[in-house]
């Protein structure tokens, strides 16, 4: 007497499909990670907001981040230069945050901030020629002016990745924008 | 109803399989341990469709494997060794082996289609006959006038299985 | 069909692979970075761009102008300055590799005391000085100045110029120290063109340049400045091409660029620049006259020169008919040929040569006239003598490193011993340093204040500004800082004479001291500004900085024949040691860029090597790589053979610079040391070392060792990777 | 006919329920034996290939001896080694399935299973050979945002495509000649053993229609396969041939590692059967003829051999150009590895020439030694390619040598390790002999001739 | 219709890219070429080049993007050393480009074999056929000792184990160069856009440019009789050109032609200025900015933006 492949293999069939549901269930979490999940927030050591700064009191990003149109980095402002204005706003001095900035000020040491926004060593991405190009800043680093705490929006920006990167170079139709060594060197 | 004979000798088997199509009964099947030739002829049996199936893989693998190539060269151009974007030498090699990789796995699937595997239960299936005995089976309403010419032909015994 | 426990199972199946795929997610995520701002940023500080200062290039005598580039305050790439006259923009590899000095991992990162087992514990600055200041107090108010000696280089900055206050106003003795000085060479422009200071050659503009042991394009002198020159040279924009003989017995980076290398007997230099003056003055031509001389006394014959220089004579009758009719010939002599017992009558020679050629004076020019002194080896038996005497209580060692670079025979590492206290000021655990007592971490010149003249010169007054790139890696100071320090502790005369804050405030009086002498009307602020932003100081040579070439110089003896330190029959070959492009006396040792460079000719790297003519090599049955013996009177090393077929049957080479005692991990006990075999034998007329003087023996010890080398086969065997045959 | 068909067996004819009860028996009945062999041969790859590729993955290639000049070394010359050992199951089971030649019913299913098996230890040594094999599925051609695709203009890709196809192939092919064996398993067998072989076996009951069916398919297999595997090895060749290292970039490649391929894939076929007689007692199986027969192909595709490689030194040696007369050179005579060069002459050419003896050629024993000595000096050929050629192109300056470092050669032994584990799992799944193709050589269960 | 037509003839073209908008090409007079070395370690200081060890240097593994090739010449005393600086020759034709299977090396619109190293598997395929040998395989992952890597070149990737690398012309500096030249809407000028190697090569032995300018130092260089490319017959077509040594050969008679016929040199010697004074700066960066001073007071930060 015969035995059917499907009776004999009831059992197997039940534990594929939970492997099968497992596997299908890794991958929308590990999408779910980069695509929803994945704003990321750090921590940094002072509260500064940029909502209060850049968006309530305009201040222009190329004011504190003044690099970013003449240099591959934007660069972070010198204790110096939060110190230069805050120096006259004594309305704010006793706010927790601004006592820590003048704790470094005094003990004149730089502000350790945590990289939001951040390429991988082998990718040599340069800020002038995108700002010469007109690039928004808010375009990669999302509406910053209107962030408490800045967060890396991944639905603006898919982390950062490659594939976000080149779909821009295309529609732009950057000069030598599809070529390899234009990042990668 | 199912009838079953089994046959301990292969021309045996198949004598009884002749007749039995001789005298036009249906539902005859042959289980026998080897390949019998003479089978195909013995019930009827014409050049099998795995042929169209393996010739459609290789037309499907090799517009597919050119596809590919030609595809993927022109999704993002990277020119190497200042060689077209469309190399024919080289492509028609991938081309090549990707005939020969559909034409196999549609050889697969037209085995498996054709010879209608996996099977579900088969109660008329007995172990001997992947032994050394030659069994036939009627199944339907053949079944009552092939019993005598089963045993005429030589059966060994001869059972009944009820349909399920 | 569907149970619920079967849904739950699925359930759980899927929820897991969820929780799998977000624990992926994060552990794929790129690590936390941090962004450090600054406190208060530099006015030049741009992130992201890079900032470029002039400055000098301390690597070796020659004087160099870089271009540093930085990055965030960190010096990232060394560059020639275009605009500097000596190298105009090029660089050779010690000078590329200088950064690895700055960030070298073994580099002195503070003052270190001995803590005499040999090991050393680190110190403060503070205490540094005040072991050193009382005593120099104390021996300044006693008079006694002259229990201190001084030990430096050969510079020509302002930095020298301090420790030279520094020893006058103590009454301390200075020793000059070097192993390639150019001593002879001073000596030879004094005798011949009355020039004192080293003149300046103009091979760019030669069409024909005989080198006798010059190697002008590795380590002789000002390799980049000689280089630029010979470029101009082989391919000039008129379409000329000079052509290039070099006289010396083994083939030196010259040699192998040159169209003709004669392999003379070592020390027969002299005699054959001489037979071929002497040849040219018997011919007829119009410059003959103007030298003078009727004709030399002594002078051989072109084919009795050819014999005693083991040459063909018809090379020589070919050479002297080249000098004939050559439109601008160039005359050089110097390496072995002026390191020879007689060295200075063979320069000397030489020199008159160029002047029957009538280059003295068109491609011999004058120069700055500076003679740099340097000390004579009666000088440092003088020094090891009072050592042994107990007559030295302090020694303070100055960025050099004898103990390395001299041979061991004029016995310094006993006289160091012997002395009450030495002091080293060094950035390394030099050989030296490691023997003193106290060693003072001192600066890279890339994070100090100082300047030079270069030494080879260009023809021109130039003076270059050393000026820092970027802050201090360590807690160092410069070698300035230290004696100005050590001066203004010690009081008296010393802090008189030396009242500068640090070395930026010395180094700019000293320029304004200069410019008052030079008599330039401009603002000094601003002039100053504009050298630090050019890297030099450039002028033609005003009258009086340079002695005219006269014409009344006697003409020169027949040199005395070649005497070598050592039996010929006990010791059959002559040792030439030679410097290698990167690792020059020793300096280059330390940087593991140098050290991974393979050599140019041989491609050997990390290590030292024997080099034997091939027929040498097959008579004793040698192969690469066997590991010989070499001995002379003074010592032994082993090392091990490489068979090269530029050299002479009766000359073995060996490369200076490797055999450090210490010296951090990429120098110490890396190869041996050939001026440890180099007998005590001084230059007859000047009493320079003459380090190419020794004869040594060969003993196979039978060990065999793989050399780091990268070349495989050294012939093209066919393969046409040199450029298409010639028709012709 | 019957004539073959007795001379098949040396110890007379089986019946069809001994084939089923000999060939079940040795896959179901497992001695402590077995068990020893196979903790010994997974614990040597454990030991010899796994740990040490961990250790190559932790710290680089660099742990290999390869260097500047020789950036490939033992890790290609064993991949290629082991791709040709795969061939023999393509000539067994295609080639004489399409010549209908009887005699390899009952050796073909172990010689399919070497081909995948030597196939999988081929594409390890693809893993162990990259530098970062973490990205190593970058070479397929898998859809992905930033639409990269690989090279398909690559001789690599023509491998990746090859060695994907034929692997594939060959797994078919071996599976689906199963089908049949597996039911016979699944019907002698009870509980899970038989849950499991009755998925494997898809159901099968043998009856006409399915075996009509597997008859089309399997011929369209073997037709398929053919071409295939000739072109797989002839890929694996273009990797050498197409660059252009002096003693590498040879037209005859191809044809000569195809030859090589089934030689040295025929000579492991008898190594391996010599096993299966030794260790699995299907010495009633596999007996006289096939070893004869085996035996002449050897002997002739060591002519073959022999003859593509004078070919080969001879075109080098006259073509005259310095590049092509010093790779032969060194290769022959100047190089390090001359001894391995004649070696490889002594094993491949020389050795088998003994073979025009036919007591040579049906001695069981004698054959074994032969067969292995003709492998060593199919690995030494590969080797000596890589090792010989590739420190010396064209630049007399970078000249260098190539020595394999002690992981290359403790991978080298592991993947033998790896291909016995493999083998010896193959005997406890797959019934190592063809029980209904064996049944099919036998006298046929006929009425008319037992009477006649 | 008519577009896929014409794409077809575009894909179908061979030597797609040859076409260069630069075609960087450098130029090795070998008659200036001392063999010093100095482009050898301003490549490696330049690059990030790791220093790898003497151990690993007699297995044959330095990593040298260029490296000085000696050929010698005749026995004693006739011997003679020839030198020739080997680095990737950026062939347009490149061997190792058809090699690759993942695309990791490409030809670029410039002209540069790119090897992009974050798309490197290692299968090491390109070294094997190149007929150079200037293809280097990192290993391992190199380390440098504290603090050495502070002197690393931050427009330059650090490579990790199991990547190809190769000379890449300095595509940093090109980039700068492009990147300042399409701020002011023009074109690379000549000089513009140096290699470390040129730039610090002391006699001018190396001259890098655009090809594709006749007016550049290199247009003019290939245009030498005595240009010649290695391996010709390979038919790579090497974007580095060798400029033959113009010394007599050795075996050969008396060599009169470089010097009986030459006019008056040393009146055009007066005339000569030397090449400093004429005044080419090929520094690639911003000079120092006027009125600027060099300043002490550089903070330290282990990253600043």
């Amino acid at each position: 007497m015969s035995i059917g492949v499907f009776e004999a293999a009831r059992s197997v069939i039940k534990g594929l499909i939970i492997a099968v549901l497992a596997i299908i269930g890794a991958y929308i979490g590990h999408w779910a990670h980069g695509a929803i999940l994945n704003d990321y927030t750090p921590v940094q050591p002072i509260e500064f907001s940029h909502e209060v700064h850049a968006g309530e009191n305009e201040i222009p990003c190329e004011y504190c981040h003044s690099w970013a149109g003449r240099s591959a980095t934007a660069g972070v402002p010198s204790v110096e230069t939060c110190v230069g204005c805050h120096k006259g706003l004594t309305e704010v001095r006793d706010k927790p945050d601004v006592v820590k900035l003048f704790d470094y000020w005094e003990r004149g040491e730089g502000i350790p901030w945590v990289k939001v926004h951040d390429t991988p060593d082998f990718v040599h991405f340069r800020h002038k020629p995108h700002i010469r190009g007109g690039v928004e800043c808010q375009t990669c680093h999302g509406p910053v002016e209107e962030m408490a705490r800045v967060t890396r929006r991944v639905d603006l920006n898919e982390n950062l990745r490659m594939p976000w990167c080149i779909d821009c170079h295309t529609e732009e139709d950057v000069a030598n924008g599809r070529d390899c060594l234009t990042c990668h060197y | 109803m199912t009838l079953l004979a089994s046959f301990a000798h292969e021309d045996a088997a198949l004598d009884a399989a002749r007749a039995l199509r001789e005298k036009g009964v249906a539902g005859v099947d042959l289980y026998s341990p080897i390949p019998l030739h003479g089978a195909e002829e013995a019930l009827g049996l014409g050049k099998s469709l795995v042929r169209v199936f393996t010739l459609l893989g290789g037309i499907l693998g090799a517009i597919g494997g050119f596809t590919l190539c030609v595809w993927t060269a022109t999704r993002f151009i990277l020119p190497t060794a200042g060689r077209p974007v469309i190399t024919l030498p080289p492509y028609l090699l991938i081309t090549y082996e990707s005939t020969i990789l559909l034409g196999t796995l549609m050889t697969l699937l037209g085995f498996f289609v054709v010879a209608r595997l996996p099977a579900w239960r088969d109660r008329t299936y007995r172990a001997s006959s992947n032994v050394d005995r030659f069994v036939i089976s009627v199944a339907g309403p053949g079944a009552a006038e092939a019993e005598d010419i089963l045993r005429a032909a030589g059966a060994e015994s001869i059972e009944r299985e009820s349909a399920s | 069909m569907l149970s619920r426990r079967d849904i739950f199972k699925y359930l759980a199946g899927g929820g897991v692979g969820v929780g799998t795929g977000l624990l992926l997610g994060e552990v794929n995520q790129r690590p936390l970075e941090t962004l450090l701002s600054t406190h208060i940023p530099p006015e030049d500080f741009a992130p992201g761009m890079d900032t470029w200062y002039n400055t000098l290039c301390r690597m070796c005598p020659a004087g160099c102008g870089i271009s540093v580039r930085v990055r965030e305050g960190r010096a990232k790439k060394i560059e020639g300055n275009p605009g500097h006259p000596v190298n105009r923009g090029g660089t050779c590899s010690l000078g590329q590799a200088s950064l690895n000095a700055l960030y070298n991992p073994d580099r002195l990162r503070s003052p270190m005391r001995s803590d005499g087992e040999g090991g050393f514990v680190e110190s403060s600055w503070d205490e540094a000085l005040e072991a050193i200041a009382p005593r120099l107090g104390a021996m300044q108010s006693a008079g006694m100045g002259g229990r201190t000696w001084i030990l430096t280089g050969g510079f020509l900055s302002s930095g020298e110029e301090a420790l030279d206050k520094f020893g006058e106003a103590l009454g301390a003795n200075i020793l000059r120290l070097g192993l390639d000085t150019p001593a002879t060479e001073l000596a030879a422009a004094k005798a011949m063109y009355g020039f004192s200071g080293l003149p300046h050659y103009d091979i760019g503009s030669a069409d024909l340049v005989v080198s006798f042991g010059a190697d002008f394009l590795g380590a002789w002198r000002s390799p980049v400045g000689y280089s630029k020159a010979y470029g101009e040279f082989r391919q000039g924009g008129d379409g000329h091409r000079g052509y290039l003989v070099q006289i010396e017995p083994r083939m030196s980076l010259t040699g192998v660029n040159a169209d003709e290398w004669l392999p003379a007997r070592p020390g027969t230099e002299g005699a054959l620049a001489l037979a071929l003056a002497a040849d040219l003055l018997g011919r007829s031509g119009p410059d003959a006259a103007s030298v003078g001389w009727e004709d030399l006394p002594g002078a051989l014959s072109l084919d009795e020169a050819a014999a005693l220089a083991d040459l063909p004579a018809e090379r020589l009758r070919e050479l002297a008919e080249r000098l004939a009719t050559a439109k601008a010939p160039l005359v050089l002599g110097g390496g072995a040929a002026g390191a020879g017992a007689n060295a200075t009558e063979t320069l000397t020679c030489v020199a008159a040569l160029n002047r029957v050629l009538d280059a003295a004076g068109t491609t011999v020019r004058p120069n700055l006239a500076h003679a740099p002194r340097y000390s004579a080896l009666s000088e440092i038996e003088e020094f090891v003598a009072g050592a042994a005497n107990g007559e030295v209580s302090l020694v303070i060692v100055a960025g050099v490193d004898p103990l390395h670079d001299l041979p061991d025979s004029l016995g310094l590492r006993g006289a160091l011993d012997r002395a009450e206290l030495v002091v080293a000021l060094d950035s390394f655990p030099s050989d030296t340093a490691s023997a003193a007592d106290w060693i003072l971490a001192t600066d890279t010149f890339f994070e100090t204040w100082d300047d030079d003249i270069s030494l080879p010169g260009t023809g021109k007054l130039s003076v270059t500004l050393q000026q820092p790139v970027q802050k201090r890696l360590y807690d160092t100071l410069s070698v300035t800082d230290i004696v100005l320090r050590l001066a203004q502790r010690s009081g008296g005369a010393l802090a008189e004479a030396l009242p500068y804050q640090d070395a930026e405030a010395y180094t700019r009086s000293e320029w304004a001291a200069a410019w008052t002498n030079l008599g330039i009307q401009d603002d000094f602020d601003a002039g100053f500004r504009q050298v630090q932003q050019q890297g030099v100081w450039v002028a033609d040579l005003a009258e009086g900085m340079a002695d005219q070439f006269s014409d009344d110089a006697p003409a020169p003896a027949a040199p005395s024949g070649p005497q070598f330190a050592g039996d010929a029959s006990e010791y059959p070959f002559v040792l030439h040691p030679f410097q290698t492009p990167g690792l020059r006396e020793g300096k280059g040792a330390r940087l593991p860029w140098i050290q991974e460079l393979p050599d140019p000719q041989t491609s050997v790297a990390y290590g030292s090597w024997v080099e034997l003519n091939p027929s040498t090599a097959d008579e004793l049955d040698l192969r690469d790589g066997d590991v010989v013996e070499v001995s002379s009177q003074a010592g032994a090393v082993n090392a091990p053979v490489l068979r090269y077929p530029g050299v002479r049957p009766d000359v073995i080479a060996m490369p200076l610079g490797q055999g450090h005692q210490a010296n951090g991990r990429y120098a110490q006990g890396r190869g041996v040391n050939p001026a440890s075999l180099l007998a005590a034998r001084s230059d007859d007329i000047t009493g320079a070392l003459a380090w190419a003087a020794t004869r040594v023996a060969l003993r196979k010890t039978g060990e065999r060792v793989r050399m780091t080398k990268t070349s495989g086969v050294s012939r093209t065997l066919g393969r046409q990777i040199l450029g298409p045959d010639d028709e012709h | 006919m019957s004539a073959t068909r007795e001379l098949m067996f040396d110890h007379g004819q089986p019946s069809y329920s001994e084939v089923n009860n000999d060939v079940i028996n040795a896959l179901t009945t497992t001695t402590w034996r077995y068990w020893v062999t196979l903790v010994i041969s997974a614990g040597t790859a454990l030991l010899f290939f796994v740990a040490p590729w961990i250790y190559q993955i932790i710290v680089g290639v660099g742990a290999a001896g390869m260097n500047r000049n020789a950036m490939w070394g033992t890790y290609l010359s064993n991949f290629i080694f082991w791709i040709g050992l795969s061939h023999s199951g393509t000539l067994l089971s295609a080639v004489l399935h399409i010549t209908q030649s009887d005699w390899r019913k009952s050796i073909y299913r172990s010689a399919e299973a070497m081909t995948l098996f030597s196939l999988m230890t081929a594409a390890m040594f693809v893993m162990v050979h990259v530098g970062r094999v973490w990205f190593v599925h970058w070479t397929f051609p898998f859809p992905n945002p930033m639409e990269l695709w690989p090279n398909f203009r690559s001789p690599l890709m023509f491998d990746v495509m090859a060695i994907l196809t034929y692997l594939t192939a060959s797994s078919v092919f071996i599976y689906m000649g199963s089908l049949p064996d597996f039911a016979a398993v699944r019907d002698r067998s009870t509980g899970l053993r038989r849950r499991i072989y009755a998925v494997m076996c898809f159901g099968w009951r043998g009856t006409a229609h399915e075996w009509h069916t597997l008859g089309w398919a399997y011929t369209f297999f073997a037709v398929l396969v053919i071409p295939l595997a000739v072109s797989v090895h002839s890929i694996v060749s273009w990797d050498f041939a197409m660059s252009t290292v002096p003693g590498l970039h040879h037209t005859i490649f191809a044809p000569y590692f195809v030859c090589g391929a089934i030689y040295s894939g025929t000579a492991g076929i008898v190594t391996v059967m010599w096993m299966l007689r030794k260790f699995m007692g299907f010495g009633r199986y596999i007996g006289q003829l096939h070893i004869d027969n085996l035996s002449k192909l050897l002997l002739v595709l060591s002519l073959i051999w022999t003859y593509i490689n004078i070919c080969e030194n001879f075109s080098g040696w006259y073509s005259g150009t310095s590049f092509e007369y010093e790779a032969i050179l060194y290769r022959v005579w100047e190089g390090p590895f001359w001894w391995l060069y004649w070696e490889m002459i002594l094993f491949c050419a020389v050795v088998p020439l003994v073979l025009f003896s036919r007591r040579i050629r049906t001695n069981w024993n004698v054959m074994l030694v032969i067969s292995i000595l003709i492998n060593i000096g199919m690995l030494t050929e590969r080797f000596v390619i890589v090792a010989s050629s590739l420190p010396r192109k064209f630049l007399p300056d970078v000249f260098g040598t190539y020595f394999p470092s002690l992981v290359e050669i403790s991978i080298t032994v592991g993947s033998f390790a790896i291909f016995t584990t493999l083998f010896l799992l193959f005997v406890k799944i797959f019934p190592a002999v063809s029980i209904y193709e064996v049944k099919e050589t036998l006298n046929p269960l006929r009425k008319r001739e037992a009477h006649t | 219709m008519s577009t896929i037509r014409d794409k077809l003839r575009e894909y179908r073209t061979a030597g797609y890219y040859t076409e260069f908008e630069y075609h960087w090409t450098m130029a090795v007079d070998l008659d200036r070429c001392t063999g010093c070395e100095a482009c050898v370690v301003a490549c490696q200081a330049e690059n990030n080049l790791p220093i790898v060890g003497e151990k690993l240097m007699r297995q044959g593994r330095e990593m040298k993007w260029l490296r000085i090739e000696r050929y010698w010449d005749g026995e004693y005393p006739n011997a003679r050393l020839n030198f020739i600086p080997m680095l990737c020759q950026h062939c347009d034709e490149a061997p190792c480009e058809i090699a690759c299977p993942v695309f990791a090396t490409y030809h670029n619109q410039d002209g540069l074999n790119a090897q992009v190293y974050n798309r490197c598997i290692g299968t090491r395929t390109c070294a094997v056929y190149c007929p150079y040998e200037v293809r280097f395989f990192n290993w391992f992952t190199y380390t440098w000792d504290e603090p050495l890597e502070q002197q690393l070149n931050p427009d330059v990737t650090v490579r990790e184990k199991g990547v190809m690398e190769k000379c890449t012309f300095c595509v940093q500096r090109i980039n700068r160069a492009k990147d300042l030249a399409r701020d002011e809407d023009r074109r690379v000028a000549d000089g513009e856009a140096q290699p470390a190697c040129a730039q610090a090569c002391p006699t001018d032995a190396i001259v890098f440019g655009d090809r594709n300018d006749p007016e550049s130092a290199v247009s003019r260089k290939l245009e030498d009789p005595r240009a010649y490319s290695v391996l010709e017959e390979l038919n790579t077509h090497p974007s580095v050109v060798y400029l033959k040594n113009a010394r007599k050969p050795l075996a050969g008679g008396a060599d009169d032609d470089h010097h009986g016929d030459e006019s008056d040199s040393r009146a055009s010697r007066e005339g000569a200025r030397p090449t400093w004074e004429r005044g080419h700066d090929p520094r690639s960066g911003p000079a120092l900015r006027e009125g600027e001073t060099p300043s002490l007071q550089t903070q330290q930060a282990d990253t600043v933006a």
